[in-house]
């Protein structure tokens, strides 16, 4: 069966937060919606994440802040952005205005800045959710970044889920660079993470062969694209296999890495999530966000899914099924 | 076939383009390219970014081009012609394709030249490459009742790209080469000072490398001509989405931000750019940018 | 300047080891280097390192052990080999006969079993060097792997170090799917490692998205290739600026991951390895190991080095060179 | 152009390699490559391994393909055929390619067809794709004195592939779709053991999916003949190297070892592979195989 339109039903549920469609662009790739909407209506989306906010405006780092690899690049933007204030005012507005479920993604040096950040943001409407950069050097800990260690990381979700209404679900988003996802993992929802965000990017160095140097100037960068997919999958794979295996409470699992087709995609909503957010690949093609909606859509239904939600996960379910048969 | 047209007026389409000629010309390679939507609203100084490598490729990154010129109304929609240098991995893909072939084509992007609201006589200086989009640009100034001078400059004879076309588009034109394989032995801006003053120019236009940029600046300005140039930084997006591509530049209040070459770019006028800032192929950010003491803390 | 054949000295040193060049095969994907043999003569490489081999004959996995991802690919071959005894039956002994320099893997499940195959290979005839695979699980601790735990990583070091000959040195394998490599690395050197071999795969899953279940029957896979190399180029970055910093005593790095090219490996030199391990490249071209060889000589005698040894870490003494200047 | 030759008589060599004809056949592509070195020592049953994507391409790992024929002594060097479906993205590329492409060929690889030292009755059976290297195995069984029964079998008349062939190298051809759109409708197992029976075949070679191969081994024992199959195993290296390629298989001597299908077969003797291992796309370790033991600590 192939179909042009899919009918099938894509609504997502994050928690208390319904969205017509799974699909999201990813912090950091998309600014906040203003240009990709030359392309296709952002309204269109399951929701737009906007690059990490900080408090004050930042310049980000020095240049090169880019460098491409194999089916991969390397970036070292230094969360370049205009402050919270300028932010909420142009940005969240503008997202409002065209209808768009904006998931604000904030960062903070230390857990004083993104509690503010939060609670400067509560009361905001327009927010469906926010996700909690946690992949930030945490100044008060030599720099060490929070999501490197389950303590530092479970201090931010709960500094941040105690000024953030019940209404606005907190996601937190983690970094594949540590040797436990799952402890992680379990430290922020214990600290109140209403959902999960994985993955944010490897760290990664280029080297200029002709300059004999690194080719950003910041040195190290953080790795995204599709060939980062299979760590995403097997990060998303290990902590929903830890909640059905009763090892952290369950909450949803919102996918990210190297998404460049609908299949891909899919491949992360087998594996546990239940949102996919498009990053890197949106630079190679605008449009890529909606195309992978429709090709998601076209993918679930072709299986014989009822609906969107059947899917989230379901590839534990058929191996669990194939191992109990064996 | 369906012209696409952006949801923006004048903004960015994404468009199956495919190559309709290809041609030889010195060092590079002058592609034509079928690209419906892009050529309609494409003025001069703008970009083209093209996608490398084919299917299931491992460059994931589009690359940038200076539109060369644009035909909105061929038989089959509109084409949009660029001058590739075969400078990498990403470019030596795209001078080995043959007519017929496909290219994902995103455009126009950037911002075009600016240009003056009364005829003023003009300089148009280009370096290598650089040299593409400047014709268009003087046959549209020339339409205003401008007067045209051009310099091409390279560092050697193959590297020149449209000589002939700039005899054709201007009052003068001036080649110069670093090693003298052809017109005058030197750079651009050994010349460009007598040229303006003989034309008694008020605007220069210049496209090429950052450091010809900058050095074409400072004469445009100790000889009383404002510089508009059109950068080349390296872009992730093209669209203004990664932050990849930014440059300090002053603006009117007198404050350095970090720009995004790509949108608030390619074209700046060059008293505004912060030139100083870049050393070794490093661009610093200057201590008083904007949002430069928030990255002190980390 | 283009050479056809370069003349620059492309000795490699490892600590006591000398070889001819900094070129090696990568464990696990090379055999026992009999089937690379009949594309060029192994004995020209700097070392052919040998596929870890335990103690028992091992079937390895079941099948599908391989999904080709993006510039990468997942395997999950379960250290299949025919045990200690065969291998130096058959194994070493060809690789003496042909003249190649070997570099033993060997693998463990347990301290003892790392001793074990140490002590076995102590007094064999022909054994280059031993490189520690540590990325197993340690059945005597919840199955981690020793490689993601210093103290696990250094009791192997230490026992395989105590019955090694001091002529013989020890590599240890790391793996970069760890929080802190610097900290993984120290634990090694300080355990009596003579270098360190940086990286091994990282861990990933690919799913099938017809059969909606995982591509690999071992359902997790290590990811290789050109994908992960600015991962490598990272962590041996990382490890060499440690040492550069007296955070841990010097020792030799041999970088391995994701190198297709002479300047990829050239990459992993300016980032501090003294030795390069081509792997999964192998399976495309089969001649890589060589090729990359010829390649890197030329690189190197190009960018005015009089020997490959100045080109180790160089692009750290560019860099702070660069910031001396600012 | 020099002929590379590998270091071990008769073993594979890597060669930069050229399409110089395609041709469509039913749903495949038929593609013969200038492989100087490769076709000259091939035997039946061997394969080569492809690499795909072009330049810079994501898709690290080379496509194995049965070689359909050889031609040693082209005017240009030796030529090799194969038949490829268009399957997955690897394929896709390969199929779309034109004359004149260059592709990159590891070959001979893998053990031939095992040929009888006596003239002997043999069946050649083939699914879809799998016939493409039975008619050069049919010449060499006939130049020998073999009686030769070729049968083709797949899923529909597209999928068919060498039916005139078939025809001429045999003394008998039999065409079975699963859909009956062309010959028998049903498996080539339904007709297999009457062909035997009628040719007293003392041999069945077959080449095909999984599920074919184990019927078809079943059948001929059924009925007194032994089966030589060529399986299709996923493969990273098809050298030897990477161990990503094995099967169970029954030594002489009684025991179970997972072997290289790259090196050790693609062909094996049918009754001596535990095809009751493979369920659901899943190829189990059986519990008896050497070193499956070891593999239970973990
Ligand atoms: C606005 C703009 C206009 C341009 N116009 C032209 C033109 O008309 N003709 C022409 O030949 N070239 C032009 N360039 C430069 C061209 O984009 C680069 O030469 C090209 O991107 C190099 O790609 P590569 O794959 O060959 O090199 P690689 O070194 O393999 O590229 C690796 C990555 O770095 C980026 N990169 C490398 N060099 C440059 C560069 N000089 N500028 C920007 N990005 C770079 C690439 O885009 C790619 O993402 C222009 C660049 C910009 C930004
Ligand atoms: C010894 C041998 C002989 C073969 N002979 C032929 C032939 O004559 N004609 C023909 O059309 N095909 C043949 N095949 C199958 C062919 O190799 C696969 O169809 C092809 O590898 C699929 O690649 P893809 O990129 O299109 O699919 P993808 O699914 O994108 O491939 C992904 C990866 O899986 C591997 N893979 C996927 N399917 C298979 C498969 N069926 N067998 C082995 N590896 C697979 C690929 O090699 C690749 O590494 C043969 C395979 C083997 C092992
Ligand atoms: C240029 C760039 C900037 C990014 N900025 C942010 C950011 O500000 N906040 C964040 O949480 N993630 C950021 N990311 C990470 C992405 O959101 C995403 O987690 C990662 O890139 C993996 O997804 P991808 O492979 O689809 O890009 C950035 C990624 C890129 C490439
Ligand atoms: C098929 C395969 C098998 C491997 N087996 C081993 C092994 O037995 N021991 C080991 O230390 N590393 C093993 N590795 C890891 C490689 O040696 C190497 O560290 C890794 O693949 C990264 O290098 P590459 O990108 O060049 O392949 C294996 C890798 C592959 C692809
Ligand atoms: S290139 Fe992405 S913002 Fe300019
Ligand atoms: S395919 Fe690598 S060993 Fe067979």
């Amino acid at each position: 069966m192939t179909l042009d339109v899919a009918t099938v039903d894509m609504t997502a549920r994050i928690g208390s937060l319904t969205l017509p469609n799974p699909l999201m662009t990813a912090s950091g790739c998309a600014a906040a919606g203003r240009e990709l909407h030359q392309f296709f209506d952002v309204g269109e989306l399951g929701a737009v994440v906007t690059k990490s906010v900080m408090t004050a405006p930042r310049s980000g780092r020095d240049t090169p802040r880019m460098a491409e690899t194999d089916s991969g690049m390397l970036n070292s933007i230094g969360l370049q952005g205009p402050g919270i204030d300028a932010f909420v005012e142009k940005d969240l507005a503008w997202l409002r205005e065209v209808g768009a479920r904006a998931v604000v993604s904030i960062a903070g040096s230390s857990v004083q800045e993104f509690r503010d950040l939060a609670a400067r943001l509560a009361d905001e409407p327009g927010v469906a959710a926010i996700e909690v950069n946690i992949s930030c050097p945490n100044v008060a800990n030599r720099g060490l970044v929070f999501a490197c260690e389950p303590t530092s990381a479970a201090s931010v979700v709960a500094a941040v889920r105690a000024v953030l209404p019940p209404t606005i679900p907190l996601l937190a988003k983690l970094s594949p660079d540590v040797t436990d996802i799952v402890e992680i993992a379990a430290a922020c929802v214990s600290a109140g993470a209403d959902g999960l965000t994985m993955i944010n990017t490897l760290l990664g160095i280029s080297i200029d062969v002709d300059r004999m140097r690194p080719r950003l100037a910041g040195l190290t960068g953080g790795l995204s694209g599709p060939a980062v997919r299979p760590v995403a999958v097997r990060c998303i794979w290990q902590v929903q296999a830890a909640m059905l295996a009763g090892r952290l409470p369950t909450v949803p699992i919102v996918g990210v890495g190297g998404v460049r087709t609908g299949l891909d995609a899919l491949e992360l909503v087998l594996a546990g999530a239940c949102a996919v957010q498009v990053g890197t690949v949106a630079f190679h093609d605008p449009s890529a966000p909606l195309r992978v909606r429709d090709e998601l859509a076209k993918a679930v239904q072709e299986r014989g899914f009822s609906s969107f939600m059947d899917a989230v996960g379901h590839a534990h379910r058929v191996l669990a099924t194939a191992e109990g048969t064996r | 076939m369906s012209v696409p047209s952006s949801r923006r007026p004048g903004g960015p389409v994404q468009v199956a383009g495919r190559i309709i000629s290809v041609r030889r010309v010195g060092a590079y390679q002058h592609l034509t390219i079928l690209a419906p939507g892009v050529a309609e609203t494409a003025r001069p100084g703008q970009f083209v970014a093209l996608a490398v490598g084919g299917e299931r490729t491992g460059m994931l990154l589009r690359r940038s081009f200076s539109i060369h010129k644009v035909t909105p109304t061929g038989v089959y929609g509109g084409t949009v012609d660029v001058v590739v240098a075969d400078a990498g991995r990403g470019t030596h893909w795209l001078t080995t394709r043959g007519v017929g072939e496909p290219v994902d084509v995103v455009g126009p992007l950037g911002r075009a030249f600016p240009l003056p609201k009364t005829p003023e006589a003009c300089v148009l200086v280009g370096g290598g490459y650089g040299t593409a989009p400047l014709f268009w640009l003087a046959d549209v100034l020339r339409e205003r009742g401008c007067r045209v001078d051009i310099i091409l400059g390279a560092a050697s004879e193959d590297r020149l790209f449209g000589v002939l076309e700039a005899r054709r588009s201007s009052t003068t034109s001036t080649v110069t080469t670093d090693d003298g394989s052809a017109g005058t032995k030197g750079r651009v801006t050994n010349v460009l000072g007598e040229v303006i003053d003989r034309a008694d120019a008020s605007v220069v236009y210049a496209c090429g490398p950052m450091a010809m940029l900058r050095a074409v600046t400072d004469v445009a300005t100790a000889h009383g001509a404002v510089a508009q140039v059109a950068v080349e930084e390296s872009m992730a997006c093209g669209i203004g989405i990664c932050m990849t591509c930014v440059m300090p530049v002053e603006g009117p209040d007198g404050q350095t931000r970090m720009l995004r070459s790509c949108v608030e770019g390619p074209v700046f006028r060059g008293d505004t750019v912060r030139w100083e800032s870049w050393q070794d192929g490093i661009g610093r950010v200057p201590d008083d940018c904007v949002g430069a003491a928030a990255m002190r803390s980390h």
